[in-house]
């Protein structure tokens, strides 16, 4: 027992490190500095387009934090987006470009949607059946999210194809295909939309601190926990070490004893199964019954976001979620109480992205304004 | 192109929902504050959005009217991801401020979401359209989509054998074959497409008709290929359900110099520029049920409009209008044709496939 | 006009700064017109960058260029070559896949309506071959990629004449040639001072640099120790000058007392990844306490039989055989756990992660190894104790575990992967290259710890292309040309001008091979 | 002469285009479809028309990752195009009565601003060393929000109201031959216009001084900036081309041949920025390829299209994946392209 407590000791030790290298610290001011020019930028526009800027920016941070109710639907959004970051992030790390991620998620709930469809009326209507019958979505749509991403890994690797092209494309066809077979066969009888039946009342996550029919504190549990597993298995196995050595430089790699193309196929398995374990808590905590992904939010590409903020690193992805989150649900906010279009949000988004990729640019700034240190 | 600024006559749906919008509830805020009982509503779009040219547009003109008549205030609340509905629906139920009298959910996809919030909220009404649930104080409110579908059937193979011809616009006698163009391959239009061949059939049994699927609401591109590729294969005609995607279709109409039938609007008047290709439209009078629920909330009179409301051609609520400018060089057969097939339905002689609801 | 009494280069008090590192000092350098000069000096001494800062590359922060007498300042290489200096440099500069007509007029395109003229391109190269005896006029349509090492830099030169350079500096140009090759690149820049260019020669061998040069400069540390006259001089005072003491040439090979065999190469064939057999039906076996030099220019099939070896690649036919045991299916990572260690030719690729600090680099193919986890997990702790270990018994500097692997100058760097694969405790040991590149210093070190380990009993496959480290090193020295083995000698017995026709494809007496139909040199 | 390589290369392209193009009848033959019905000069001049916006982006694209830049934001960029071409011609006509010379003038403005947006882009990637992944799905984000924003702004929703396109040029006598001359001669200026556009990048790349500088940026910077050609210069102007093109692509989907601009969902652009990537893959990074890989997707669009229109009962939510599947055939069977080996890292000359 004492190893694991020297284990967990050491690892909060490693965090504090990593915390207090001056890289992290920057990444972090830069991800703020980012965030904060984004909105500023933002803001300006809703103010040249004769809206009220102050307005927009209060209601963003009302409508995320505001109330109870607006901080479970952020943390939702937050919870999917952490899930979601975190299978981009064991791609990017790995120097594969898994774009795939809202492709594998929608696979990934829909085998969850499977699961609990057909076996339910296997198991007592009760609630003694919520357990196995989640457990079973959950691996179902770990199974079918790893196939859905080893799929462009095994492309990239017998056939050269290179994955950013082949994710997207997973993608659309993902969407397409999941539409099909919903409206064909699993919408009941006499409904027009393309819906799945709901699924029994059993399933789902209890709400437990928040009273949301759509939240529970154990969706964000599911993300943190696997950012903790992915953390440790990166940070502190030989697996990991093999899996980020190939990112940074896959030749090293393979002369340490990587073969390069199983590590290719496995780290998109793995990302796959990630999306898909998002998709299942999606179909699961979120709906409570499957529908058309084209009407899905696209956590899988915010989410390549929200990695890109943290710097991939795992740990990042918390905190970058957490953001995304709240841009997420301040925006749906602002939607419907403001007359400020609320795509504005997604453009606000697109501008963090941007900012965040030239972090260049504020070390200049930085330079400029003699504030920041003079790194290099 | 007709006279008039484009703005206004393009998209009158868009355009009071959009330009005049911030102008209304400028307005109705001011209203609100002069001690009247200041009625709020509260309209979520469905995952198509506002300035669709269809269903969310015709909603937001019947509360529109309304609210020109009552004291209304309106706040639209444009939510494309159906799994945000959940949310949405929940955080407008809750608010106090205002505190919603109604709450208008446009399309389908809201239901799964309003089953459970219909019963966690029993104090919120609801009004949803295209679909209902079963709840006292939820108002369903269905088009019958294939009664009017046939009725564009009855149009399309009524006309298709016979000779029309309007500023350079005709048709072939000789070609007996029509189109149709829909937007998602699914339930809902798979109805449409349906109902409009039997309505086809049931003129003229030999009459071929193509159909094609865009995939979406939006791609206009698509939806021009789609009906050009029809009109190359002899259509005549072409009937959209497409949303704001059919103008493609308008546009292809005229460069095969060929006719269309428009969906949901009178698109002859809504899309005047396309006014020399559309033969007529299937209209639905979503903008009257929207205005009857709002008008009954105003009166506190929910009774009259709570349930399962389908509307139809029984109900005048659904019918096929000639096309302003096309309309009167039609035959009467048209209009002959049109009434009986009108008729059959409700007497039952007739059984259009599908519902109103979808396929 | 140009002065022509005038020195070809005059650099006068050159100092540049890479933030607090001084690549060179306040150096003074002067080219005599039609004269080579040999720039010489261990790693990291400055020579590169010196040559940058005359071809426009960097601005110095102090000193004066003067060429044909007259003072410049170089904003870019374009200023340079202006000003007729070409530069060819330690790592081609040429565009894989473009043809060597591309790459020789490129940024200098003769141009007719718009058009690339092509002809007027081919008649200009054509001629500039002719007058110095190039053959790259032969392989004009060719790209880059499919072309031998020894070819592209005769391309590199012919860009640079074609730029119209009167002043040619030649960035260490024989790292990677035959000796015959290296003489056919002498007779090459005779032919161009003969002609009136002035070429600025860069060179690690001391010999070479006396072979070939006029005059020597010695640069250590930045600084210019000094500038010595070919004729008068001798490797002893230069190798002085370069590392400031003494430096014994002679390193003491004492016979080994080989035991058993370690490792057995038996008729393996090996392609690469364009589907090329690279390597041809190889046998050869090393025993315990023996070291196995392999000679030969690259490219004719070391990397891949040594890939083959070591687990990287996978032979098409024959078998590997470790202890007498048939390793031919086992992966790489099961290699390197049953004592087979690789230093490998590409360290900046392969050996190490250049981003990894030293620490994280001393895991490098030691993820499996029991010492470094507590099963499950990894041990940073030990690991961290590890590399602190190879900085200390090695050598490695600066002595900072947390030092990222790119701050490190290649001879370190060098030491660091050789430690981390002597410290296995392998019984099989492959090197390639090990001192490429590397200073004396380092070299000499890393050739002492090569034969402690021999000593030990390991059993070592070394190649190089150097023969001298092979000469002195090896126990028995095969020599690869064309993907085979064309003959394993003594090399006591043995001297460097035989290898070097072996490693030409040529029998000891000078007499073609049979093997094949081979390019002689010229 | 053409040198070996680029003979090797386009070979090669060629070989997979066409041999694409041969499966694709092969297959119709195959399954004996009425063939006549299907293939339609209508079809093929649908094809031309849906290559069009595609091929731009791509021969853009192709331009800047040819130079080393990953310019992944096409999507972006083409969303960008189709609005400022849908909003300038809209407020120059003041709202009503667009003309031809509208249209044209849009265009210009669609370049001009295309142009500036990629020039800040190309500062971030080039001067700020932005990653390039990463900013260029930024600027699809960006164009996502953005773009139905200040439809929203000018038309008060979503979407443009309808507008009318650049009108087809018929050529007299040319007109009247057969089958070309209605896909060529009887048909939009935009369609010529981009083939003009794919001859005069592939001479460009292959046999002028800047295109040997363009692809010696992507494939080894620092060979051409020892031959003293400023590498950044000739990545800016590539960035800044991919921009615009993209840009024209987009206003050609808005108002060259479409109809104005639709911001519902993923927008008009629909992916067509993303397929305009595989398009240069697919046509390994040779503009003529890139041509015929574009049209090789305008033409699996009209084939699904076509077999809609014939009756082939294929639920149209899986006939629509058709070039997404022909996207995934394609780079797995022919998955060779050769990335650039600088693509992605920025270039400094000192430091
Ligand atoms: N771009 C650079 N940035 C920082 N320091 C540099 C840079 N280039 C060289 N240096 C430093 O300048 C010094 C001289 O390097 P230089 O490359 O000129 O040596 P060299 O004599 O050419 O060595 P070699 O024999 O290995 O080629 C070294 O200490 C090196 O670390
Ligand atoms: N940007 C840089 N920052 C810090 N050090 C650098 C930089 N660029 C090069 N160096 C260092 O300069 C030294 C010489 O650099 P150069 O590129 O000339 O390599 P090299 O001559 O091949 O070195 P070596 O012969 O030691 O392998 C190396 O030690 C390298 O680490
Ligand atoms: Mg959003
Ligand atoms: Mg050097």
């Amino acid at each position: 027992m004492s190893d694991a407590a020297t284990g967990v000791r050491s690892l909060a030790d490693r965090i504090a490190d990593h915390m207090l290298d001056a890289s992290v610290l920057e990444r972090v001011v830069i991800a703020l500095v980012a965030t904060a020019l984004a909105l500023l930028i933002g803001a300006v526009i809703v103010a040249a387009s004769g809206y009220d800027a102050v307005e927009f920016v209060s209601s963003l941070v009302y409508g995320a934090v505001g109330n109870a109710s607006n901080l479970a639907f952020m943390l939702r959004q937050s919870s999917m987006l952490i899930l979601t970051g975190v299978a981009v992030a064991v791609a990017f790390r790995a120097g594969v470009f898994n774009i795939g991620v809202q492709g594998q998620f929608v696979v990934g709930g829909f085998a969850a949607t499977l699961g609990i469809l057909f076996a339910a009326p296997l198991l007592p209507n009760s609630s003694i059946s919520a357990v196995p019958l989640m457990a079973l979505a959950a691996l179902l749509a770990l199974a079918a999210g790893g196939a859905y991403g080893a799929l462009p890994g095994m492309m990239k690797v017998y056939a050269g194809a290179n994955e950013v092209i082949t994710t997207i494309m997973l993608n659309f066809i993902a969407s397409g295909v999941v539409y099909f077979l919903l409206d064909a066969y699993l919408r009941p009888e006499g409904a027009a939309a393309p819906n799945t039946e709901q699924f029994p009342d059993y399933v789902g996550l209890p709400g437990l601190v928040f009273e949301s029919p759509s939240f529970s504190i154990l969706g964000l549990g599911v993300a943190l926990l696997t950012v903790a597993v992915v953390y440790l298995v990166m940070d502190r196995t030989g697996f990991g070490y093999d899996l980020v050595t190939s990112g940074y430089q896959e030749p090293a790699a393979k002369y340490s004893g990587v073969d390069p193309k199983r590590m290719i196929v496995r780290t998109m398995t793995i990302s796959g199964m990630i999306a898909g374990l998002a998709g299942a808590l999606f179909a699961i905590m979120i709906l409570g019954y499957y529908s058309d992904p084209n009407t899905f939010p696209t956590f899988g590409f915010d989410a390549i976001a929200v990695s890109l903020l943290a710097a991939n690193n795992p740990l990042g992805v918390i905190p970058a979620g957490l953001l995304f989150g709240g841009l997420d649900a301040g925006g749906q906010y602002i939607g419907f109480t403001l007359d400020v279009p609320s795509e504005l949000v997604d453009g606000v988004i697109g501008l963090i992205v941007l900012f965040v990729a030239a972090p260049e640019l504020f070390r200049a700034a930085g330079r400029y304004t003699s504030l920041g240190g003079d790194r290099e | 192109l007709s006279g008039g600024d484009s703005e206004e006559t393009t998209t009158t749906a868009a355009d009071d929902g959009g330009g005049d919008d911030s102008e209304t509830s400028g307005e109705t805020t001011e209203s609100g504050g002069s001690g009247g009982e200041t009625t709020n509503v509260a309209i979520v779009s469905s995952p198509a959005g506002f300035g669709d040219q269809a269903f969310n547009d015709l909603a937001l003109q019947g509360l529109q009217t309304a609210a020109e008549e009552y004291d209304i205030e309106i706040q639209q609340v444009e939510e494309t991801n159906q799994s945000n509905y959940q949310t949405v629906q929940s955080r407008l139920a809750e608010s106090t401020n205002p505190d919603y009298d109604l709450v208008v959910l446009v399309s389908y996809n809201h239901t799964q979401a309003l089953q459970t919030n219909a019963e966690a909220y029993p104090d919120q009404n609801w009004m949803l359209i295209n679909d209902s649930v079963d709840q006292p104080n939820v108002a369903g409110y269905t088009w019958a989509n294939h009664q009017m579908s046939f009725q564009a059937g009855v149009l399309a193979g009524t006309m298709t054998t016979r000779e029309l011809s309007y500023e350079g616009n005709s048709l072939d006698p000789d070609s007996s074959t029509v189109g149709f163009v829909g937007g998602v391959d699914g339930s809902l239009i798979n109805a449409f497409e349906r109902s409009y061949r039997a309505g086809v059939e049931w003129v003229d049994e030999n009459v071929d008709v193509r159909v094609g699927y865009i995939g979406n609401y939006t791609d206009t591109q698509t939806a021009n290929n789609i009906a050009t590729s029809q009109y190359d294969a002899g259509a005549d005609i072409v009937y959209h359900a497409a949303a704001a995607a059919g103008q493609g279709v308008f546009q292809a109409a005229q460069d095969a110099n060929r006719f269309a039938i428009g969906v949901d609007a009178d698109q002859s008047v809504t899309l005047p520029e396309y006014e020399d290709v559309i033969m007529g439209s299937a209209v639905k009078y979503i903008n009257e049920g929207t205005y009857e629920v709002a008008e009954a909330t105003v009166q506190d009179n929910w009774s009259a409009v709570q349930g399962a409301n389908i509307l139809g051609l029984e109900e005048d609520a659904v019918r096929v209008v000639l096309g302003q400018a096309v309309g009167g060089e039609l035959p009467d057969v048209v209009t002959e044709n049109l009434e009986a097939a009108r008729e059959a339905i409700i007497n039952g002689d007739v059984t259009v496939p599908c519902s109103a609801s979808g396929c | 006009m140009t002065d022509t009494t005038a020195p070809a280069v005059q650099l006068t008090d050159i100092t540049k700064r890479f933030g607090d590192v001084v690549a060179n000092d306040s150096v003074d350098l002067t080219l005599d017109r039609g004269s080579i000069h040999a720039v010489v000096g261990e790693n990291g001494a400055g020579k590169t960058t010196l040559m940058n800062v005359l071809y426009g590359l960097y601005e110095p922060n102090e000193g004066t260029i003067a060429v044909d007498g007259e003072p410049r300042s170089f904003d870019s290489p374009r200023d340079a070559i202006a000003a007729g200096i070409g530069m060819i440099h330690q790592h081609f500069q040429l565009v894989d896949n473009m043809t060597v007509l591309q790459n020789v007029v490129l940024g200098h395109e003769p141009s007719s309506r718009g058009l690339v003229d092509e002809q007027a391109a081919r008649r200009r190269i054509t001629e500039i071959c002719d007058t110095y005896g190039f053959s790259v006029d032969e392989h004009l349509d060719t790209p880059i990629e499919e072309l031998g090492l020894g070819i592209q830099q005769h391309v590199e030169i012919v860009k640079s004449l074609y730029r119209g350079a009167d002043t040619l500096i030649l960035d260490e140009p024989t790292a990677v040639l035959t000796p015959q090759e290296v003489e056919g690149l002498f007779d090459v820049m005779e032919a161009l001072t003969a002609d009136g260019r002035s070429l600025i020669f860069i060179t690690h061998k001391l010999d070479e640099a006396m072979h070939a040069a006029d005059d020597i400069t010695v640069l250590r540390d930045g600084s210019a120790v000094g500038t010595v006259d070919a004729a008068e001089t001798s490797q002893n005072e230069l190798a002085r000058m370069m590392v400031g003491r003494e430096v014994l040439f002679d390193v003491d090979s004492a016979e080994g007392t080989p035991g058993e065999v370690a490792l057995t190469v038996d008729g393996v064939t090996v392609r690469d990844e364009r589907g090329l057999e690279q390597a041809r039906d190889v046998s050869l076996s090393v025993r315990e306490g023996e070291i196995l030099g392999i000679a030969g220019v690259e490219g004719n099939g070391q990397q891949e039989l040594i890939e083959a070896i070591t687990g990287m690649r996978t032979p098409e036919r024959g078998t590997v055989s470790l202890q007498g045991r048939d390793i031919t299916e086992l992966s790489r990572r099961r290699r390197i756990e049953d004592g087979i260690s690789y230093v490998p030719g590409d360290r900046l690729e392969e050996g190490l992660v250049q981003d990894y600090t030293l620490v994280r680099n001393a895991l490098l193919s030691n993820q499996t190894m029991d010492a470094f986890s507590d099963g499950l997990f990894l041990d940073w702790q030990r690991i961290g104790d590890h590399a602190d270990e190879i900085i200390d018994e090695y050598d490695v500097r600066p002595r900072n575990p947390e030092a990222t692997a790119k701050s490190l100058s290649g001879g370190n760097q060098q030491k660091f992967i050789v430690g981390r694969e002597l410290e296995r405790d392998p019984s099989v040991l492959v090197a390639a290259h090990p001192t490429r590149g590397v200073d004396i210093g380092s070299i000499e070190f890393i050739h002492q710890r090569f034969q402690d380990m021999r000593e030990a009993g390991v059993a070592i496959l070394l190649v190089s292309s150097k023969l001298d480290e092979v000469q002195k090193l090896s126990d028995r020295t095969a020599v690869m040309y064309e993907g085979s083995v064309v003959d394993t000698v003594d090399p006591d017995d043995v001297t460097e001008e035989e290898l070097g026709l072996l490693m030409a494809g040529r029998a000891r007496d000078g007499t073609e091979r049979a093997a094949s139909g081979v390019e002689g040199d010229a | 002469m053409s040198t070996a390589r680029t003979l090797v290369d386009d070979r090669r392209t060629l070989v997979g285009v066409l041999g694409a193009l041969v499966a694709v009848i092969a297959l119709l033959l195959f399954v004996d479809l009425p063939g006549s019905d299907l293939v339609t000069v209508g079809a093929l001049e649908r094809a031309l028309q849906a290559a069009t916006p595609i091929a731009l982006a791509a021969i853009g694209g192709l331009y800047a990752e040819k130079s080393g830049v990953f310019n992944i934001g096409l999507e972006g960029f083409m969303i960008f195009g189709a609005l400022v071409g849908a909003a300038v011609a809209w407020l120059l006509a003041g709202g009503d009565g667009i003309t031809q010379a509208h249209l044209w003038a849009a265009f210009v403005a669609v370049a001009l601003v295309s142009g500036v947006l990629a020039t800040l882009f190309a500062v971030l990637l080039i001067r700020y060393e932005a990653n390039q992944i990463v900013a260029g799905l930024a600027v699809w984000f960006i164009g996502l929000g953005f773009g139905p924003f200040a439809a929203t702004v000018l038309w008060g929703g979503v979407s443009s109201p309808s507008l009318p396109n650049i009108d087809a040029v018929s050529v007299p006598v040319l007109a009247e031959i057969p089958v070309l001359g209605r896909l060529f001669f009887d048909a939009s200026p935009l369609v010529l216009l981009t083939i003009v556009v794919a001859v005069a990048a592939w001479v460009v790349l292959f046999r002028t001084r800047y295109g040997y500088w363009v692809q010696a940026a992507g494939e080894n910077p620092e060979a051409l900036d020892t031959a003293g050609v400023d590498v950044n210069r000739v990545r800016y102007a590539t960035v800044i081309f991919s921009g615009v093109m993209a840009g024209l692509g987009g206003a050609v989907l808005s108002i060259g041949i479409g109809s104005g601009f639709t911001g519902t969902g993923v927008t008009m652009v629909d992916g067509r920025g993303w397929i305009a990537i595989v398009a240069y893959l697919f046509g390994n990074y040779n503009p003529l390829g890139t041509y015929g890989a574009s049209l090789l997707f305008g033409a699996m669009d009209m084939l699904q299209i076509q077999l809609q229109t014939i009756g082939i009962s294929l639920p149209g939510s899986i006939t629509g994946l058709f070039p997404y599947v022909a996207v995934l055939v394609v780079l797995v069977g022919v998955g060779y392209t050769r990335v650039p080996s600088a693509v992605g890292e920025s270039y400094d000359t000192e430091e």
